[in-house]
């Protein structure tokens, strides 16, 4: 019965990680392949961590190790994608040509050709690169 | 107090870690914990456990957990089907939301629980707008406050519930 | 239940194929970045499926900072980055 | 539960005929190393590359630990996984002027300024197919390569063969002489500990070199930004020492690319999509608040790892750990949060106080029990915290002395800056002249 309950854990948790890297593949830009890639680390991870708590006791140290590689992963992978991501937008790095909204970029357009970059709210921090267009 | 509440973080963690019952890991623990707790308390206030303990802040607790859960499982569940059949549209997009966390500990909460939604990530946040860019997979029709429904509403209401603070309502 | 362990860890590995793929054709940093956080989650999870396997709670300890410090490492990068130097 | 410990068994054969087939593991992962360290080569981007190389150190892990070395595991971990990509990443940011790469600056929205030519997002080209135009000879030396690693691997001992003489050895005397289970710390801090002594203090020599060589011409109390701090003063005290327009036109192109000392401490408030480089020096708040969750645990799991000195671990790769939770605080918050401990008043006197807490120890053996490195401390349980002897405390001091000298290599690195006065001789000693005696060149 446990054997079973583990097996189909980590049937799970592999094909869901088979299933983000397959996605790291198909994606079409990097936004899309962050959000594949904390697929990996929500349904892949955890129940593999699940498999390891059933099949070898909550009270071990696979148990509180497992407990603890969770709370690890949940908490980093987020954050780094975040952060990662915010370093990706920030750097200019398009959107894939399918993406349907990019309200930031837009807004930022609207106010260069709208108030023509007179309410810059950080100038003198350099050269200032500009949008294009 | 500060240092009391990471320092009991850290002894659960110790707990965790080494299970082992002995007087012996005890006191270690005890030592590593309070020189951990001396060494990481001034970056900031961290709530212990104890607050947990608290019955209403734990059922809110509880309710936040099984939302994420929930609802992580199924636009998971979403994005795996979306990556084995290609052809399905993706309609990906930034967006920018309002929120209604204000304080760092609401803001951070926020970020790393709808970010685990997979359907939408945080970017970046602007804290003088009070408002966060997410990346989203189904880019939600209508304006900035149908988004937040779709994307930081739920999350944000139970987590206010879950620190105590009062629904504004908007 | 030790070989369904090992299967897993097994499979765990052979996926890396698929990130590894990305690193090595990844348009953008981020992609590549990304690719990397994935062999880490992927090299993680081997890791703690072969130490079930193999009955030695010992290595676990070790996968714990194999994830850990693979999300320290993307983190780095973001910030070198946004800022040009770390 | 209590902790088990099999490596107290002599040679616990995890390859023997019952057991399930772990040698896939082994050649799978021979395989997917080498495609790293291919990737490693032939990748034409130097960032690219370094993301290759934590890749290959990531996979290089967990061969260790199907090998059955935990301990190497742990260390390969860190250095590989975090040192390693952190001082080339600094050494990249360093020296980004040389590292621009042509075909990337006619990539869209990426050509702005200079100072992100080699940072740019864009990796230009660089697909998968290039990496299969390889030259002959490369080909032969991979094989070759190849070749000896298969090798290496069929030689590797299978259960049923006998372990070597000093691996006996080691193991015999492990738990009666020294109550260690761990048989991997046990020759680390006991049998061979003159060894790590001397390895010790080759690491305290490798940092104080790292420290001569970063240090700038100014006096500094910290690592980052000091040079930059006390400026203003030293040229109110010494109007003349920066005196040359290139170097100060230099200097100030240099910090202009760099940020430094601009601009807020948090990036929290600034509008979306505004482009970079940025100049907060902290991370969102985001980052923040969850870093400083995540810290407690890993400082704790690194104590851990220390402390409990009979399972794999002890003091190098804990030392190792706390760099890692070190920088992590410094990527989240900026020097700012560290610097109240990262200073070299306070780092490189911890440091040295580890070596002298280990010459101490080790000499106390001396004294006591006639031999350098000998056990005098009374020997407890196996499996406690306190068995092993001197071996623990040995143990806990190369933590010390391992966490403060990297800490100190790291940052000492990070904040080294290029000094733009001119190599020309005679400029260079008029520049002293002047401040000895001023007046007489002014005029």
């Amino acid at each position: 019965m446990r054997l079973v309950v583990v097996a189909a854990l980590l049937t799970i948790g592999v094909g869901f990680s088979l299933t983000a890297g397959l996605g790291l593949i198909r994606m079409p830009d990097v936004y899309t392949r962050v959000h594949s890639s904390t697929l990996a680390a929500v349904l892949g991870a955890v129940p593999v961590f699940l498999a390891l708590v059933v099949g070898k006791g909550p009270i071990s140290r696979y148990g509180g190790e497992s407990l603890l590689a969770c709370i690890l992963v949940l908490v980093f992978a987020p954050l780094s994608a975040h952060a990662l991501l915010r370093a990706t937008y920030r750097g200019r790095v398009p959107l894939w040509s399918g993406a349907k909204v990019d309200q930031p970029r837009d807004r930022l357009r609207g106010k260069d050709s709208g108030a023509d970059a007179g309410d810059e709210p950080d100038s003198g921090a350099g050269p200032e690169p500009q949008a294009r267009g | 107090m500060r240092v009391v509440a990471v320092a009991t973080w850290c002894y659960l963690v110790w707990v965790a870690l080494s299970w082992t019952a002995t007087v012996e890991f005890a006191v270690a623990g005890l030592l590593v914990s309070l020189a951990v707790g001396l060494a990481l308390s001034p970056l900031g206030h961290l709530p212990g456990p104890w607050t947990l303990l608290r019955p209403r802040r734990a059922a809110a607790v509880l309710a936040l957990g099984t939302w994420v859960l929930v609802h992580s499982t199924a636009s998971s569940l979403r994005l795996a089907a979306r990556i084995w059949t290609p052809r399905r549209p993706l309609a990906s997009g930034m967006v920018i939301v309002p929120t209604r966390a204000r304080t760092d500990a609401e803001l951070a909460a926020v970020g790393i629980l709808t970010s685990l939604v997979v359907d939408s990530q945080l970017v970046d946040l602007a804290r003088a707008d009070d408002e966060l860019q997410f990346h989203v997979l189904q880019a939600p029709a209508g304006g900035a406050e149908d988004a937040r429904r779709a994307i930081n509403g739920p999350v944000e209401r139970l987590l206010l519930g879950a620190l105590g603070r009062r629904e504004e309502s908007t | 239940m030790s070989q369904v362990f090992l299967a897993a860890a097994l499979a765990e590995l052979v996926l890396t194929v698929l990130p590894l793929w990305r690193l090595a054709s990844g348009p953008t940093i981020g992609d590549r970045i990304v690719a990397v956080n994935l062999v880490a989650t992927q090299s993680m999870l081997a890791v703690f499926l072969f130490a079930a396997a193999a009955g030695r709670d010992i290595y676990l300890g070790v996968a714990l900072w194999l994830a850990s410090f693979s999300y320290l490492g993307t983190m780095l990068w973001a910030r070198y980055l946004e800022r040009g130097l770390l | 539960m209590p902790v088990t410990s099999p490596t107290a068994v002599p040679a616990p054969s995890r390859r023997h005929g019952a057991e399930p087939v772990f040698w896939a593991v082994d050649y799978l992962l021979l395989a997917l190393l080498l495609t790293a360290a291919f990737l490693v080569i032939r990748l034409r981007n130097l960032n690219a590359c370094v993301m290759a190389l934590s890749a290959l150190g990531l996979l290089l892990t967990v061969v260790f630990v199907v090998l059955g070395a935990p301990d190497v595991a742990h260390a390969e971990v860190v250095v590989g996984g975090v040192a390693l990509p952190t001082l080339f990443l600094i050494a990249i940011g360093k020296a980004r002027t040389e590292v621009a790469e042509p075909e990337q600056t006619n990539l869209e929205e990426t050509s702005q300024s200079p100072a992100r030519s080699s940072t740019s997002l864009r990796t230009g080209g660089t697909g998968a197919p290039d990496l299969l135009r390889h030259r002959p000879h490369a080909a032969v030396l991979s094989l070759l390569l190849l070749a000896a690693l298969v090798v290496a691997m069929l030689a590797i001992p299978r259960g049923a063969r006998p372990l070597p003489g000093m691996a006996r050895h080691a193991i015999q005397v492990a738990l009666p002489q020294w109550h260690l289970t761990e048989v991997v710390n046990e020759v680390v801090y006991g049998t061979r500990a003159f060894d790590t002594f001397g390895e010790t203090f080759l690491l305290l020599a490798a940092v104080l070199s790292v420290v001569v060589l970063t240090r700038p011409r100014e006096p500094r109390s910290g690592y980052v930004g000091e040079d930059v701090a006390g400026r203003q003063e030293q040229l109110e005290i010494d109007p003349h020492l920066r005196s040359g327009p290139d170097e100060r036109q230099a200097r100030e192109a240099e910090r202009e690319e760099e940020g430094l000392g601009r601009g807020p401490l948090t990036t929290d408030a600034q509008p979306f999509a505004k482009p970079f480089p940025e100049r907060g020096e902290e991370m969102t708040v985001v980052v923040r608040m969850g870093v400083r969750v995540v810290a407690v645990l890993l400082t704790t799991a690194g104590c851990f790892l220390v402390v409990q000195g009979y399972t794999p671990g002890g003091g190098f790769p804990a030392g190792a750990v706390l760099l890692g939770v070190v920088l992590l605080i410094y990527v989240a918050h900026g020097y700012h949060r560290v610097a109240a401990v990262v200073r070299p008043a306070v780092a490189e006197t911890i440091e040295l106080l580890g070596a002298l807490a280990i010459i101490v120890l080790q000499s106390l053996g001396l004294l006591l029990r006639g031999s350098f490195t000998a056990n005098w401390v009374p020997l407890a349980p196996a499996r406690t915290l306190r068995s092993g002897g001197i071996a623990q405390a040995f143990s806990l001091g190369e933590f010390v002395v391992v966490s403060s000298g990297l800490v100190i290599v790291v940052f000492a690195v990070l904040g080294a800056t290029r000094d733009w006065t001119s190599d020309d001789d005679s400029a260079d000693s008029a520049g002293q002249d002047r401040t000895a005696h001023e007046g007489g060149d002014e005029s």
